[in-house]
């Protein structure tokens, strides 16, 4: 059964679509992966479904509501979180505290109760603290807790930023690249990662550039080409598909299939 | 006193399109010495970021530059202007160089402060040296009243007009006709590829704030002779002013500053005819409510943040 | 990231710190003053000025200071009060009131003054004054015109003409003198030009009529909009409640816009920057003034001679108001011989009709100055006195 | 009252506003040039609460602070759509606006402003003031809420994508800001005894962020340390002789310059405490 789906989704920035009516739908439960050369309209497909731009034309529905015209953190709230091709931590602020912050649309303490520091915020507060040392646990990264997250080395970052997107505690969790500049060892346990969430129940969508990641790990892969959907199916179909071929090895400034 | 200005309407009303046609040119006039202050801020901020809170300094030592060379060396106004507007270049290049420079890689509010310090000095400086007292500003030229029909306007409104005119024709020329100004264009546009493209970046912003100092040195000598009246503290409202002007037409947009002068200038004539007590709120307000209508100012670039 | 608890010790150990050692240096400083009955004679007595020594209105506060100087050399040359020196403190407040109660605070604690001259714009007076009058030491302004000043305490006094005295009796003048009959009013909006402008318009109104008010900011230059506007309504005299500066501006441009009318001011306008930067637009302007140096009387003339003596400039309203306010204050100290607080402030109250060389002074029981107002008109661009 | 007293106390009021712009500014991160307004809009309120309605002081202040609050509310719902220097700019003019306000206005003395005010504020009760004040706002920033100030910070975009209502707790931030700053208005008009709106305009905006960034943006001890700084440093300069007092403003000009290039981050960055706090528990465990 479908979690997420969007129809005819379309984002024109400035006279150019960035995103020409594609259609998207994501079953509960899957890894969906989008690949596609630079500049096809991935980010762009991830910052419509998560509330940063609104559509030009097309409808999103999330657990058969419109999420069309929400805020970001509205969505946030519903069960869809992210990740940023760039990474987006809060830099200056402790591991543990990224994580808590991913909490934020969960708990409710507010100035007074922060200042008075009632029971009942005393009892979130462990709660929070508890389930983010778990959620760290998790990704692992439980031994760094204290540190800044600036100065994590990189393929932590990327852990970090996933273990605070866990913490919103999605349905349907949205990954960016995740294995952009990893090496190899790096990329591994991120595949097992991603597994491991995938086995808990989350749904997963994947933009990705690494092949050998995407082909493992999704049940479905769907291909955009300068801002149009030209493939979607299974890793085999998609891998023999002609369209998707052409984009790849076509044009060989398009070439992404990079192992880095 | 009332709680709530009373608009004269009447006046409104009262008030003949001769008059009001006069009040208009008086805004034009104010209005572009105050576009001539604003492309300091402006063209400061396109490269650097930085709102130099020193411009207003500037303007308020080109003023007495250009006294002291009419009242004691009894140049020509022309000459005076050119001297202290040479002169303000130097100044703004100093500046830059001994107070900016060394935190250009520095947060952003550290060359903030640094300016307001560099604010607070100069004028306490020349505080100290001409004593708060205001003097006159001799032109050297008779002043007077053209008649156009039945319209009265000042032979000196209509110098400073011209004036700013040919300055900031000239500016337009230098920035979208020369080498330098290209540099320049590239430089507000992306320092690091700028960079590589070989522009060498110490220059151009050292050529940045001596354009911009030197209209605001002329800003000064021209609101001097306007008022004939130059003292250590007449920096501050119309640096504030300038800067206003520079927001309101788009900080970083050259013809921003020069159309946010213009409507400033406006907007406070027709301001103290109407509501003279709420006139500097009158001011503000119609800031805010361009900003909230555009929140970049009225030409400023829309800034894509890229996700 | 945060220790609340550590720092919060830290400010309370901090400030008992601060306590006990003001605690401990008041004893000393009492101490000081038993042992010094003794050496009574030698010790000077100090008295302090505050004003603005800086900052925008700085012309205001050194000539106010210069003036105390020169009465405090006077008295020096005099032998003093009782053989004892007199030793003058100026504190600058940059025309901020903030400093100004500061400063009052030094003067009045550190320095130990007997009195002190100021402040000299309002706001100084109105934060200064109350820390004068807790510490019961006497604080005289030569120039705090505004509403106010003397009801801040029993120790506060003032010698200078109040604003709507001035401003009621150029009223008077102009209609019954001058016979203007359509008055036209700017004022600068401050606590100055408000309480001018209020009680010259209540006048004016009565005797005549008030055609037109508008209103101006300290430092503003441009007055046409405001000028275009009041002569619509046709006046034949202008009352600027303001100062010289924009005063000046206000009259070239008006004359510039074809306004052909009186103009009239208060003591703001008593400078000779006024002419310097008028120029032939305040040629018959009239004002009223507490002081004017062309005055024939051996007393201003030697105070005009010993202030261009000193330091090399003709002396203005301000200074001439602090000299008187000084000697006024240094006479009551000599009566109370040399003792400051309640005694001084009772001999204070005994003024009666000081001849100073800003006319004869008394004081209301409030503290408040009692005396002549002048009247001047510019004439060759010269002052002279037309009452 | 002491000299001594008179000082700290003003010092105990600054670190207030201070503290007060630091949670706006350095820990939201949403430069504001037009704190002062607060103070302002809160001393003029206590004072007409205490004159007017002869409330008591610690009353009059509270709803002052809570005057202040409301109009942080109402001012910042607008502005902090705006972003960065065009935020500041936005502040900047209602701050001059509500000058402008106050200077035209009856009840508020207009440019007489308003005086005839008890004397209640002292060392201690500033003292007290400034712990209530740093108290509280420990709290909050070790809590949920003041988390969300900090990411807001770092990274808008990300802080709004965790969940984060950025517009909400941007609003949230200007209003206890303002509180406090309206509080320390309040306190001011019961030290001084008299208040104008001259005392509440741009150079007041401006002299509060200067202790905010020499202290150390973003760090609630480093505001206080700028506020004792920004405080003394005038007092010092008029102290030392009678000779540099005409230059001290001057001096003071030179200062800010100077001690912006030696140290661009403030004296205590937020980083560099938290940093050295963690090198000495490095250090401890290392001891073990």
């Amino acid at each position: 059964m479908e979690l997420l789906e969007g129809n005819n989704l379309t984002m024109v920035f400035g006279g150019l679509s960035a995103l020409n009516s594609v259609d998207i739908k994501i079953n509960k439960g899957e890894v969906l992966s989008v690949i596609g050369p630079n500049g096809a309209g991935k980010t762009t497909l991830f910052n419509l479904l998560t509330g940063v731009y609104s559509p030009t034309k097309g409808r999103i529905c999330f657990r058969k509501r419109e999420i069309k015209n929400l805020k970001p953190y509205e969505i946030t709230k519903m069960g869809i979180a992210r990740t940023f091709q760039n990474i987006r931590l809060f830099g200056e602020m402790s591991v543990l505290d990224n994580v808590i912050i991913g909490q934020h649309c969960r708990t409710r303490t507010g100035v007074f109760g922060a200042i008075f520091k009632t029971p009942a915020v005393r009892k979130e507060e462990s709660l929070v603290r508890e389930k983010a040392m778990d959620v760290l646990e998790f990704v692992g990264l439980d031994d760094v807790h204290e540190e800044r997250a600036k100065n994590l080395p990189y393929g932590k970052q990327r852990r970090l930023e996933m273990a605070r997107a866990l913490a919103t505690d999605p349905e349907l969790i949205l990954l960016d690249e995740p294995a952009a500049g990893m090496n190899p060892q790096e990329t591994n346990e991120l595949i097992e990662l991603i597994e491991k969430l995938n086995n808990m129940g989350k749904t997963v969508l994947l933009i990705e550039h690494d092949m050998k990641l995407v082909m493992g790990i999704s049940q479905r892969i769907m291909v955009l080409d300068y801002g149009k959907k030209i493939a979607d199916g299974t890793p085999e179909e998609v891998k023999n598909d002609e369209k998707v071929i052409k984009a790849y090895l076509g044009d060989g400034s398009h070439k992404e299939g990079r192992a880095c | 006193m009332d709680i709530i200005p009373s608009i004269d309407f009447a006046l409104w009303k009262g008030m003949d399109s001769k008059m009001f046609i006069e009040q208009i040119i008086n805004g034009l006039t104010l209005g572009s010495t105050y576009s001539l202050i604003a492309l300091g801020y402006t063209m400061v901020y396109g490269i650097l970021e930085l709102i130099n809170f020193a411009h207003s300094e500037i303007y308020m030592i080109g003023a007495f530059l250009g006294l002291v060379m009419v009242s004691v060396y009894k140049l020509p106004f022309i000459a005076a202007l050119l001297v202290s507007m040479a002169g303000s270049c130097l100044l703004g290049i100093t500046i830059e160089k001994a107070a900016y420079k060394p935190l250009r890689r520095a947060n952003r509010i550290a060359p903030l402060i640094s300016a307001i310090g560099v604010s607070i000095f100069l004028q306490n400086a020349v505080l100290m040296l001409a004593g708060p007292q205001a003097r006159p500003f001799p032109t050297g030229f008779n002043v007077t009243n053209l008649n156009l029909g039945s319209l009265r306007i000042s032979s000196l409104q209509l110098i400073i007009l011209l004036v700013s005119i040919v300055l900031m024709v000239g500016l337009h020329f230098l920035i979208q006709r020369t080498k330098l100004g290209q540099a320049m264009r590239a430089t507000a546009q992306d320092k690091e590829t700028a960079q590589l493209m070989g522009i060498k970046i110490d220059q151009v912003i050292s050529f940045t704030f001596a354009i911009g100092s030197a209209l605001g040195g002329a800003a000064g000598v021209l609101v001097g002779v306007y008022f004939d009246s130059v003292d250590p503290m007449m920096g501050f409202f119309p640096g504030l002013k300038g800067f206003v002007a520079a927001v309101l037409g788009g900080i970083g947009s050259i013809p921003g500053a020069m159309l946010g002068g213009l409507i400033l200038g406006l907007v406070e004539m027709l301001g103290a005819v109407y509501m003279s007590r709420y006139k500097d709120a009158i001011a503000f307000a119609v800031l805010i409510f361009i900003l909230l209508l555009k929140p970049t100012g009225l030409l400023g670039r829309k800034v894509q943040e890229k996700v | 990231m945060f220790k609340p608890s550590k720092f919060i010790v830290i400010l309370l150990v901090f400030a008992l710190a601060a306590a006990l050692l003001s605690g401990c240096s008041q004893n000393q400083e009492e101490n000081a003053s038993d042992s010094s009955q003794d050496a009574k004679t030698e010790e000077a007595i100090k008295i302090g000025t505050i004003g603005p020594l800086t900052g925008d209105v700085a012309t205001y506060g050194i000539s106010t200071k210069n003036g105390v100087e020169i009465a405090v050399d006077q008295f020096n040359e005099n032998g003093g009060i009782d053989g004892r020196k007199i030793v003058l403190i100026s504190e600058d407040t940059r025309g901020d009131q903030t400093e100004a109660a500061n400063a009052a605070s030094k003067l009045v604690d550190m320095d130990k003054v007997a009195a002190i001259v100021g402040g000299v714009i309002s706001a100084e007076t109105l934060t200064g004054g109350p820390i004068a009058d807790d510490a019961k030491i006497v604080m005289i302004s030569s120039s705090s015109t505004a509403k106010g000043v003397p009801e801040i305490g029993d120790y506060v006094f003032r010698n200078c003409l109040s604003d709507e005295v001035q401003a009621i009796q150029l009223a008077e003048y102009a209609v019954e003198e001058l016979g203007l009959e359509k008055f036209a009013i700017m004022f600068t909006n401050n606590d100055y030009g408000l309480s001018l402008k209020e009680a010259f318009e209540e006048k004016a109104r009565e005797l005549a009529e008030v055609v037109g008010v508008e209103t101006y900011n300290d430092g503003e230059k441009d007055f046409r909009a405001q000028l275009t506007k009041l002569k619509g309504a046709n006046p034949d005299a202008l009352y600027i409640a303001g100062y010289y500066t924009e005063a000046a501006k206000i009259a070239q441009q008006a004359k510039d816009q074809g306004l052909d009318v009186k103009f009239l001011g208060a003591d703001g306008f008593y400078s000779p920057v006024l002419v310097e930067l008028g120029g032939e637009a305040v040629e018959g302007a009239v004002f009223t003034a507490g002081f004017f140096t062309d005055d024939p009387s051996e007393k201003a003339q030697s105070f005009v001679k010993a202030y261009m003596e000193k330091f090399n400039a003709e002396p203005d309203m301000f200074a001439a108001q602090a000299y008187d306010a000084a000697m006024i204050l240094l006479t009551a100290l000599k009566n109370a011989n040399g003792v400051g607080g309640e005694a001084h402030q009772k001999e204070m109250l005994k003024i009666k009709d000081f001849p100073g060389i800003t006319g004869n002074t008394s004081f209301t029981p409030l503290g408040d100055a009692v005396k002549d107002i002048i009247i001047l008109k510019v004439e060759n661009g010269k002052f002279a006195k037309l009452r | 009252m002491n000299y001594y007293f008179q000082i700290l106390t003003v010092i105990m009021i600054n670190s207030i506003l201070a503290v007060s712009l630091n949670l706006v500014s350095g820990y939201t991160g949403q430069l504001s040039l037009g704190h002062a307004t607060f103070m302002g809009l809160g001393a003029y309120a206590a004072t007409l609460f205490t004159l007017k309605l002869h409330l008591p002081f610690l009353a009059s202040i509270i709803l002052g602070a809570t005057v202040a609050a409301f109009f942080g509310f109402v001012i910042g719902v607008p502005t902090l759509r705006l972003k960065g220097d065009y935020l500041a700019i936005a502040t900047l003019g209602f701050g001059e606006i509500m000058k402008n306000i106050l200077l035209n206005l009856q009840i508020t003395g207009g440019p007489m402003g308003l005086r005839g005010i008890p004397k209640v504020t002292n060392i201690y009760v500033a003292t007290a003031a400034l712990i209530l004040v740093i108290f509280s706002l420990n709290r909050i920033m070790n809590s949920r809420v003041g988390k969300s100030f900090i990411a807001i910070r770092e990274d808008e975009l990300a802080a709004e994508a965790m969940g984060i209502n950025t517009t909400r707790f941007k609003i949230l931030a200007f209003i206890i800001g303002a509180f406090y700053a309206g509080m320390a208005g309040g306190l001011y008009a019961f030290l001084f005894r008299y208040i104008n709106p001259k005392d509440f305009g741009f150079m007041k905006s401006i002299e509060i962020l200067c202790m905010v960034v020499l202290g150390g943006m973003g760090n609630t001890y480093g505001a206080v340390l700028g506020a004792f700084i920004i405080t003394v440093l005038p007092e010092l300069l008029r102290s030392v002789s009678p000779v540099i007092a005409q230059y001290r403003m001057v001096l003071y000009g030179l200062l800010l310059v100077i001690m912006m290039i030696v140290k661009p981050q403030g004296i205590i960055s937020g980083s560099s405490l938290s940093n050295r706090i963690k090198r000495k528990k490095l250090l401890e465990k290392g001891g073990q």
